[in-house]
């Protein structure tokens, strides 16, 4: 693949797996309108990964299209980052998570809107509006369960202190990432750092949270190295296309 | 209390001109608890229907069928907020509703206590549950009872679409491969059943039906919708190329509807009962969920009353 | 396929699919000599299967092995009992299946080492001794857990409350069971209640534990028709397998 | 207590004559201390050590390497049983090692804080994590105190199977598909390193070492045995039609061994220290099978005073 076939994956395969990961939710949410809200955020990212799925299969031009490119791959080939394919323990993790991957992700869909690539930059645009509401909306709940309860805030300070160590990876430039950037095609991403923590640290606080301690930091998403838990979610993602060789549904 | 007689003449009025009561009208306590019950269990029904294709999403066979089966789903949570609300409209909160669904006090449709066995039961499902829930339901859009009929407005129009996609998967299936088609035919044979008794008992062992028609709550018998059903579904089914699992099935010249096979009004009362393949399993979900959230509702409550304090001492 | 392949298939399928559920707990147990003894079973039961659907495929010629019928098979074509598909809520349930299902097993052991078909008589021979310490364990933690701590009592009470309902579907003979009794190759499940039936209630009593009442009776794992879950447990079982077709391991 | 002068020189003439001690003999604190902490270490290790090669039980590609994985993941449970046992008689109790290992206070292998990625892990893993294993002890078998080195024994023949069947899967892996074969490479790629630090810290920096040697507790350095087992990998690796992640690896003639380029010393801290890809993982599911199980060990301990008190009153 080349780099902006790889770069456009990467961005969607950010975007599947949260999608596939927040679907889980379905049914399960701790109320109505939660579920109704965290779908959607799992319907917006899924809009977002298909065309840049596409995207990555057109610039390959080996003929994967979004599916093949979403089915038929191994763990080895995905190349998202590892916060968006932790399973999710418990309602906390899930804004949590949402808190420190939107406020990323937002800062690098702004970014992207000027992207050399049309098809990131028109992806970008779009997501700008989704994403900032996904933003706003885990703003909302790590305000509620930050300051709710005392098992709220126990449960919320908990899940924060679980998946910072996850929120060093999406910062960590890599040559290609460096090389996006340098030709307008992408961001680099340690540019985004010091607005992300700001945001962060400051909603914390006003959720009257602690920002953790940085220290461990695992990586290895963008060279396909995942967490031993992304194998299952892959088996059961691709189960039923991978059943039915060359089907159409 | 006594219904003043003027209240009363007007109620009958209203439903004899086939207007429509709204919630400050003064209504008779057995219309109130009649249209609670049904709403109730029509948005029950919503929210325990979220599980069946639920169990699919996270399998869904192409990206684009995974993001018209989520949208689906969340239509349906969304279906059950609105029905939610129209009952609100008649004096009962949503928490004793949920109450009333988590106890088994209040009931929701039996179909959704069949399992999704394969992918092409969201295809059935969409097909045939949605298409009998629209027969079903199109009528309810010119119920007495104004929010309950606004809100199946709405309703059937999400519907009608959730039931062309379903038709659409079993379409793509049927000329799939082999065993695309046999999973088809498959999920058809099993749903097909079911969802003729989506529409109730037969007319002369319902009950209640005489006075919900009499209110304009309810504007066909339980017989009369199922035929309508019957008579949609037949020709759906040839297009499809795929066979409905009645041999009795055929068509009616004199009548001008399709004949069909007694129904099995035993398995009928079985799900009814709770002895379905999946009433413990629905429930339970439900309940485990309702559990899980309870310390995220608290927290929500308790934020809102100290920001409420808060707004208080500024 | 013929009815002895299909019978054949019955068997090896009730003893993969617990294997399956049993080796969930490797790693897992409450204890490192349980962790010990639950692989012992499911290496077993997986001993069992292995011998079974080769058989199956041998007699449906059509040139599928073990490794055909284990992983290209859909949730449809699977044939066994639901009673071992059904997830461990915890080691109570593990145990509570264990004891229902070993007794039934035993019973259908002992009585299929008279099969007309050999290869069938032969596994029951082996099966016998093993699943003879299979109910033994099992019946030594019903005691343990029925007669030991209130919670204990409690869970082992609840577990086996949770699967009755589905141990009435071994003894429902269907026509194949039938055909394949009258023939010499099977057994009448039904013939194996009663002293399936003394043997749990005797279990449960020496255990302080109470017998469920009659009722539900879930049933269709000999038709296909299993609980929802199961599509998981194949889509992880053969999500490797399936996604190298034709590669050899 | 200061202990008696002909003690000592017992122990230190069983140690002279390459002889046994055994549970009852006299010993140093020290060499006692030395012990608990090297076989608890081991004995953690091949509990933590189910971790990485039970995550593919469930999904081993055919019935018979199903088969296969799973007698070895439980093999390990049992070295797990004997390294315990041989502890035990050294006057700790399993209770106190296993709440040494959840407390963190004692460590286990760092090469098992790597995560298994792909089901080619389960043969670079037995192919070179368990060789490395056997050369770390094989000498153990030697062992100055009886019950480790007997227990080491029968580890080492078990040990020796797996790494052949590891061997077999890489073998099967290399002569397969092109997937297959990449699988292959990429496993061997991710282990080969993380396995020659499995030998621990070169010469100059592994301070206990000496007095472990003097005890015949330890026969050989880490950077001898490191070299074994590069000497023997490399060949294997060759017939494997796999290369090793070394550009600097070739035949030393003079030193008649080979040559490899400079270990990663600082990957092997970070990791020792806790922050290797799993570490956390790994401990937090110790911790939670022990805590989940809890109820379990209570009722069987419940159940044993019960019986005891009935058999009195008997």
């Amino acid at each position: 693949m080349n780099d902006v076939a790889t770069y456009a994956l990467r961005l969607g395969d950010d975007a599947l797996i949260l999608s596939q990961r927040l679907a889980w939710w379905s049914a399960r949410a701790p109320e109505l309108e939660e579920d109704l809200a965290l779908t959607n955020v799992a319907l917006d990212l899924l809009g977002q990964a298909r065309p840049l799925l596409a995207r990555a299969g057109e610039l390959e031009g080996r003929g994967r299209d979004e599916d093949a490119l979403a089915y038929l791959r191994g763990e080895r080939e995905f190349l998202n980052l590892l916060i968006v394919e932790l399973p999710d323990r418990d309602f906390a993790e899930a804004i949590a998570r949402l808190l420190l991957f939107s406020t990323f992700q937002l800062a690098r869909c702004e970014a992207l809107t000027g992207s050399a690539d049309e098809l990131i930059a028109g992806v970008a645009a779009k997501a700008v509006k989704e994403v900032a509401y996904h933003r706003d909306h885990a703003v909302r709940w790590t305000l509620r369960l930050g300051d709710g309860t005392e098992e709220s805030h126990a449960r919320m300070q908990a899940a924060i202190e679980r998946l910072w160590p996850y929120a060093h990876e999406p910062f960590a430039a890599d040559e290609l990432d460096l090389r996006m950037a340098g030709e307008g095609v992408g961001v680099d991403p340690a540019t985004l750092r010091d607005g992300w923590r700001a945001f962060v640290a400051e909603t914390l606080g006003r959720a009257t949270l602690g920002v953790p301690a940085d220290g461990w930091a695992p990586s290895g998403g963008r060279r396909g190295e995942h967490t031993e838990g992304f194998g299952f979610l892959l088996a059961e993602l691709q189960s039923l296309h991978r059943a039915h060789v060359g089907a159409t549904w | 209390m006594i219904a003043d007689a003027a209240l009363v003449e007007a109620f009958e009025a209203t439903i004899a001109a086939d207007e429509r009561i709204e919630p400050r009208d003064w209504m008779p306590d057995d219309y109130r608890a009649t249209l609670v019950r049904q709403i109730a269990q029509h948005a029950h029904s919503e929210i325990i229907g979220m599980q069946p294709e639920g169990n699919w999403i996270t399998r869904a066979p192409s990206l684009r069928r995974k993001a018209i089966l989520m949208a689906k789903v969340q239509d349906e949570a969304g279906h059950g907020a609105y029905l939610y609300s129209a009952a609100e409209t008649l004096g009962v909160s949503r928490d004793e509703l949920t109450e009333q669904l988590l106890t088994g006090r209040q009931k929701y449709s039996s179909i959704f206590n069949y399992p999704t066995l394969t992918w092409a039961d969201m295809g059935a499902i969409g097909w045939l549950v949605d298409g009998a829930a629209i027969v079903n339901q199109v009528p309810i859009t010119r119920c007495s009872y104004g929010p309950y009929a606004r809100a199946m407005v709405r309703i059937c129009k999400e519907e009608s679409f959730h039931q062309r996609q379903g038709f659409e998967i079993l379409h793509a299936l049927a000329r799939g491969t082999e065993a695309q088609r046999a999973m088809a035919q498959d999920a058809v044979d099993r749903w097909w059943w079911p969802s003729l008794m989506m529409f109730g008992p037969p007319d002369d062992e319902s009950p209640h039906s005489a006075q919900s028609m009499a209110w304009g709550i309810k504007r066909f018998s339980n017989d009369e919708l199922r035929q309508r059903f019957v008579d949609m579904a037949v020709p759906q089914a040839e297009s499809l190329t795929l066979t409905l699992p009645d041999a009795e099935l055929r068509w009616n010249e004199q009548r001008g509807h399709y004949d069909f096979g007694p129904i099995d009004w035993d398995e009928f009362w079985t799900v009814v009962k709770g002895n379905g393949p999946c009433n413990r399993q629905r429930m339970e979900h439900r309940r485990a969920a309702h559990a899980d959230g309870a310390w995220v509702r608290e927290a929500a409550a308790a934020y809102a009353a100290k920001q409420d304090a808060r707004r208080v001492a500024a």
